[in-house]
């Protein structure tokens, strides 16, 4: 089953990536107001059912993916 | 004065890559050291040890986050002596990398193995890894990793990082502030706050801190390098001739003091 | 994609196998091993200049001649293996590799630099060193070129800068080893065609040195998996780039340091356990170059099995396997009974190995793939290609006068001349870079509290000893002349080695330049490697090791001709290193050398927009006689500060050591500069070679003029209180700069 | 205009992140096979109309955001 996890920071939480990235795509002459930079993760989990691949998944973003001090994490099935 | 009897170990796995100068340090200072890679840990037990140091390096390409796969995996698979060590007091040490992994696993600045982290070293503020000497003032003198030093004195030792940035919530700060579990803030050169001034805050880290201990002040992480500022001449410049020794020898110096007093 | 071979080439090719055809694996392996890349067919072959005269080989004319005659007993390996070898101290030897990867760079600049980092350390493991230091010099289009004016194809070279810097930091971070000494330059004709070099220093133990692959002994595959990343980079390095280049996906080379990182322990653990008999990196060619190249030196043959080799994926022909150059792999013969030790260590440290051929007595290279044989070749007919001949028109000398105008203020020009990109200070890159890893740094790549410049780098790698290694580098790409040039390159290492108390000084060449098909590009690069003899000969300093990368063409032409030389030095007691910060008030200062009006292509002229006039020129003689007593009163430690002169002369040299210094600053007198011309600003901008400034103890300085006498120098200022640089010029005029002001234009805060 | 760009590896290359992350989760105890990591940009783009927005979001993928020679590339718009 491929799962699709994303982190991102924190609503509010200060983004330095982000903000060099913006910065840099201003510098190339783009109308960028601000960038978030987060992470994907494409997962294939050897599990049958969706229910326990979320499960799963969601135990991942918290144990080891994300940092909850700073991070946010959406988790989606990509197919079956 | 024997400080032979001590013996620390220096753990290492894919990446590390700062334990030889950290051993140096150790052994310049009489302690017996090990350098022990994870694959070979079942052979030891870490309660023949007074120190464990989690050394610098890039842990597992610092893929994920910095720290974090090391922080799992070592204290999911150790965690029963882990705990027990911790318990009886013994000293345990992260160094950049390694204040990245006692972080992610939720040591520091815990009172135990946490299962989530209450702090994160964050992409640095200039979002660039960072390599310069910083000045940190000493905010706590009383844990064993700087009883040779005096409170508010200004030490002068380098950084290497791009996820350093201390970041955590206003409670969490509270408790560390009340428990005094602020070990080190970087400053200005005369000592005064940093208020986040870049470069001497060199990271952006929330209220200048660059090292804390747990509430028994017996588990220290810091992001500088005191095996780099060990020796005289590694300082970044001097008159005609280096002196003896660099700042970042005071935080061995306390674990001896520390362990003449404490183990018999 | 072309395999690259020459038309020449592909008729003796037809006519040697005219009894049975080739495999697809034989050919690649021939053009692989044929390559400019692995080859170096045009230093190697003839070459015929429009003078008439035919040269056998360059390499050995000049590069390697000049070696063999200065016959240094301290030289141990040179121009043979991976990288160069010299002696060190206490039973220790110093390994030396510079590479480029120009090409890679350009087109994925991440991964390019990050991986000729990997490809360089892998040099240094390759002849059992311990990497203990890493070195970049980087050449990139002006930052701010229009878009509009990059042709299809082309990178923007902020993308470009943006993307090697990173790489460059990342793997050496990565791996813990420092990043101490290198170089960043901007310039149109690095636009189509950015210059990446990576250099590696290593430490091993004298006797740890072992080359000597025996028949039986097992060939060992070990590191990151055998994938399609990079197959062909070896014959990609030696075609133009094209708007094509972009499809040129599978050379594109992915980076690993951890696995790496891994794989140095391993090695360094077999290397102390004394277990293998030879050891090689895969680089351009993979394993078909390695285990031909291992077994041929051997004096032996091999027989490699394909189905042993572990694969990123599965459903790889046998030749894109014995090609492939996926990174972070190492080929080590091992002795029978020594073979399962070995495993143990490469899977203690988690690193994959597997047995994947012997070394047998046939001469030849036998390659099977499922139970099938894909590869008979003599290896004596492959490593002795066809020569080939180029030909080399000479440049003719241009002679022009300087049509410019005296600046009315000398203070102004000089504040300009210190932010110019070439100039300024590269601190927001070198603090990306870990330069102190390994806690040996002693001489960092940005000097002191105030982040001054250093001459070179000097690490202290051995725990027991005082001795250092004092890492240098010259490059002077901009002064039209290859003979000069490469005359200001050698001179500029050996100048910055010396600044900070290095001696017995080696050298590293490593050649970038345009098509060697073109004549006119030949006749310089012939030009640049006479030169290469003639000063390696006059400053007693001999080549180790070195490379060359051609055939660096795009849509906007060939590369601007660029020759990094790397200088590696001893010094003998790491606390008596010399640094370029002010000492104390009133001490003198003196310049060593003679000023000339020598501005042809020095930063001044070329930031003035205009071209003319000499470049400067080197007396090997008196540079050799400066050099030496400078070492001698650095001996008598009469020394207190010393700067070599280069870009932008005594100006930015002076400016350069008052932002090294904390509340000193110095005050010059241009009258007493020893020079050939009358304009202020031509002595204050001539980057004439073999000079110094030097402050001397005031208390001693009859002594430091005694060894100086019968050479050329002067006492021509003093340091004083409070920081800045005063000028005071021919006609007496002043020119005062605060260190606020310099340190602003220079650093840019 | 806030757009998502996800960049990630094209498929054949080898990731070494991924690899990293998915054995690491397996010595956690999850059953995962592989793992391909990626970055996600959301970027606030100062244009009006979606097209435009669309039109220089796919310019700073190929121009900064990815290297075509060995990333892939998608893009959404998130909300108007
Ligand atoms: N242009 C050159 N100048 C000096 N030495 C060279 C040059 N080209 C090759 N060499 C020497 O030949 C040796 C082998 O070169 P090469 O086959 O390129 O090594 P590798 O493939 O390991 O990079 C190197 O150690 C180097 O010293
Ligand atoms: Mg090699």
């Amino acid at each position: 089953m491929k799962i699709r996890a994303e982190v991102r920071l924190k609503p509010g939480h200060f983004d330095p990536e982000g903000d060099v990235t913006a910065k840099s795509l201003r510098e190339l002459g783009f109308p960028v107001d601000a960038v978030k930079v987060g992470k994907v993760y494409v997962l294939d989990v050897k599990v049958n059912s969706k229910e326990e691949a979320l499960r799963l998944t969601e135990e991942m973003c918290r144990k080891l993916l994300a940092n909850p001090v700073k991070d946010d994490y959406t988790i989606e099935v990509l197919n079956t | 004065m024997d400080a032979g009897k001590f013996r620390a170990i220096v753990l290492r796995t894919g990446g590390t890559n700062c334990d030889l100068e950290t051993k140096i340090a150790l052994e310049e200072m009489g302690v017996k050291t090990e350098i022990v890679h994870m694959n070979k840990i079942e052979s030891k037990s870490l309660l023949d040890y007074h120190l464990i140091v989690f050394p610098g390096g890039f842990s597992y390409g610092d893929y994920v986050r910095a720290g974090a796969v090391w922080g799992k995996r070592v204290f999911t698979r150790l965690r029963e002596q882990l705990e027990k060590f911790i318990d009886e007091g013994r000293l345990m040490l992260g160094i950049c990398n390694g204040f990245q992994v006692l972080v992610e696993a939720g040591v520091l600045p815990g009172d135990g193995i946490g299962e989530t982290p209450l702090v994160a070293l964050a992409t640095n503020s200039s979002a660039k890894y960072e390599c310069r000497w910083v000045w940190l003032r000493v905010e706590n003198n009383r844990t064993p990793f700087t009883l040779a030093m005096e409170k508010g004195e200004v030490l002068k030792i380098p950084i290497g990082h791009a996820e350093g940035r201390f970041l955590t919530d206003e409670k969490t700060l509270e408790k560390l502030k009340e428990g005094s579990q602020i070990v080190f803030k970087y400053v200005l050169p005369n000592g005064e706050d940093a208020n986040g001034l870049y470069p001497y805050n060199p990271n952006g880290s929330l209220y200048d801190i660059a090292g804390i201990c747990n509430r028994n002040g017996n588990i220290m992480g810091m992001m500088p390098h005191p095996e780099r500022a060990f020796f005289g001449w590694q300082l970044p410049e001097w008159g005609e001739a280096p002196p003896e020794r660099g700042d970042g020898r005071k935080v061995f110096e306390s674990v001896i003091e520390y362990l003449e007093n404490n183990i018999s | 994609m072309g395999l690259n071979i020459s038309l020449d080439r592909m008729k003796y090719l037809k006519q040697y196998f005219k009894d049975r055809p080739l495999t697809d694996v034989e050919l690649e392996m021939i053009a692989q091993t044929w390559s400019e890349h692995c080859f170096h067919n045009v230093f190697k072959g003839d070459v015929l200049t429009d003078d008439g005269r035919l040269i056998h080989s360059i390499l050995k004319t000049y590069i390697m001649r000049a070696t063999r005659e200065l016959n240094k007993e301290w030289c141990i390996s040179v121009f043979e293996d991976n990288a160069g070898i010299v002696d060190f101290d206490n039973g220790y030897a110093i390994a030396a590799k510079v590479e480029t990867h120009n090409h890679p760079s350009a087109v994925e600049p991440f991964g390019g630099a990050a991986t000729g980092v990997g490809g360089v350390i892998r040099d240094i493991l390759g002849v059992w060193g311990e990497p203990v230091a890493l070195t970049d010099v980087l050449c990139f289009g002006p930052l701010d070129i229009k878009y509009e004016d990059l042709p299809p194809g082309v990178k923007h070279p902020r993308y470009i800068y943006r993307g090697v810097v990173a790489g460059i930091g990342s793997y050496g971070n990565n791996m813990g080893i420092p990043t101490v000494s290198g170089a960043i330059f901007f310039d149109k004709g690095y636009t189509g065609n950015v210059v990446v070099y990576c250099g590696c220093i290593g430490i091993l133990p004298k006797d740890s040195y072992v080359r000597n692959t025996c028949e039986g002994d097992f060939a060992v595959l070990a590191g990151g998996r055998t994938g399609r990343d990079g197959i062909h980079g070896v014959t990609f390095a030696s075609v133009e780039l094209t708007e094509e280049s972009e499809e040129l996906r599978s050379a594109v080379q992915i980076p690993n340091p951890i696995v790496e990182e891994r794989l140095r322990r391993a090695i360094i653990q077999i290397r102390d356990e004394r277990l293998a008999s030879g050891i090689t990196d895969l680089g351009g060619g993979g394993l078909s170059c390695a285990a031909g190249e291992m077994a041929y030196r051997s004096g032996l043959g091999v027989d490699i099995d394909l189905d042993r080799v572990l694969l990123k994926t599965p459903d790889m022909a046998p030749w894109e396997i014995w090609v492939s150059e996926s990174q972070e792999r190492m080929l080590l013969s091992v002795p029978e009974k020594n073979l399962m030790r070995v495993i143990e260590i490469f899977n203690e440290e988690d690193v994959e190995a597997s047995v994947v051929g012997r070394f047998v007595e046939t001469g030849r290279v036998r390659v099977f793939a499922k139970g099938r044989t894909v590869c008979d070749l003599d290896l004596k007919f492959l490593f002795n290609p066809p020569k080939v001949t180029r030909k080399a028109r000479l440049p003719k000398p241009a002679h022009s006068e300087v049509n410019l105008d005296e600046p009315r203020d000398l203070g102004e020009e000089l504040l300009k001349l210190l932010s110019e990109p070439n100039i300024r200070s590269k601190e927001d890159v070198i603090r990306t870079y870990d330069h102190e890893v390994r806690g040996c740094t002693v001489i960092k790549p940005v000097y002191g509290d105030e982040a001054g410049p250093s001459d070179a780098a000097v690490i202290k790698p051995l725990k027991d000893s005082w001795k250092g290694i004092a890492i240098s580098c010259g490059i002077n790409p901009f002064y039209p002349d290859p003979y000069w040039m490469v005359a200001n390159s050698i001179e500029e290492a050996v100048r910055n080695n010396v600044a900070v108390g290095g001696r017995r000084i080696a050298l590293l060449d490593n050649f970038v330049w345009g098509s060697p098909e073109n004549e006119d590009n030949m006749g310089m690069l012939l030009k640049a490697v006479e030169a290469c003899y003639d000063f390696s000969k006059a400053l007693d300093a001999p080549f180790i090791s070195g490379k060359d990368s051609l055939y660096n063409e795009s849509p906007l032409g060939a590369v601007r001709p660029t020759l990094l030389i790397t200088g590696i030095g001893i010094i003998s007691d790491v606390r008596k290193v010399v640094t370029p910060s002010f000492k104390e008030e009133d001490n003198p200062i003196y310049m060593l050398g003679l000023t000339k009006e020598e501005l042809r292509g020095s930063a001044y002229l070329r930031h003035k927009g205009v071209d003319g006039g000499e470049v400067p020129r080197v007396d090997g003689v008196i540079s050799k006689r400066i050099i030496d007593t400078l070492i001698r009163v650095i001996d008598e430690q009469l020394v207190l500060s010393c700067h070599d002169l280069s870009e932008g002369g005594l100006g930015v040299a002076a400016a350069e050591m008052v932002v090294a210094s904390k509340n000193l600053g110095a005050e010059i007198h241009l009258r007493k500069v020893l020079s050939g011309t009358r304009r202020s600003d031509f002595i204050l901008f001539s980057e004439s070679a073999s000079r110094f400034l030097v402050e001397v103890d005031r208390s001693r300085y009859k002594r430091f003029e005694e060894f100086f006498s019968g050479l050329p120098f002067s006492k021509i200022g003093r340091v004083v209180k409070g920081a800045g640089l005063r000028i005071i010029d021919l006609n007496s005029r002043v020119s005062e700069l605060s260190s606020r002001e310099i340190k602003k234009a220079w650093r840019g805060y």
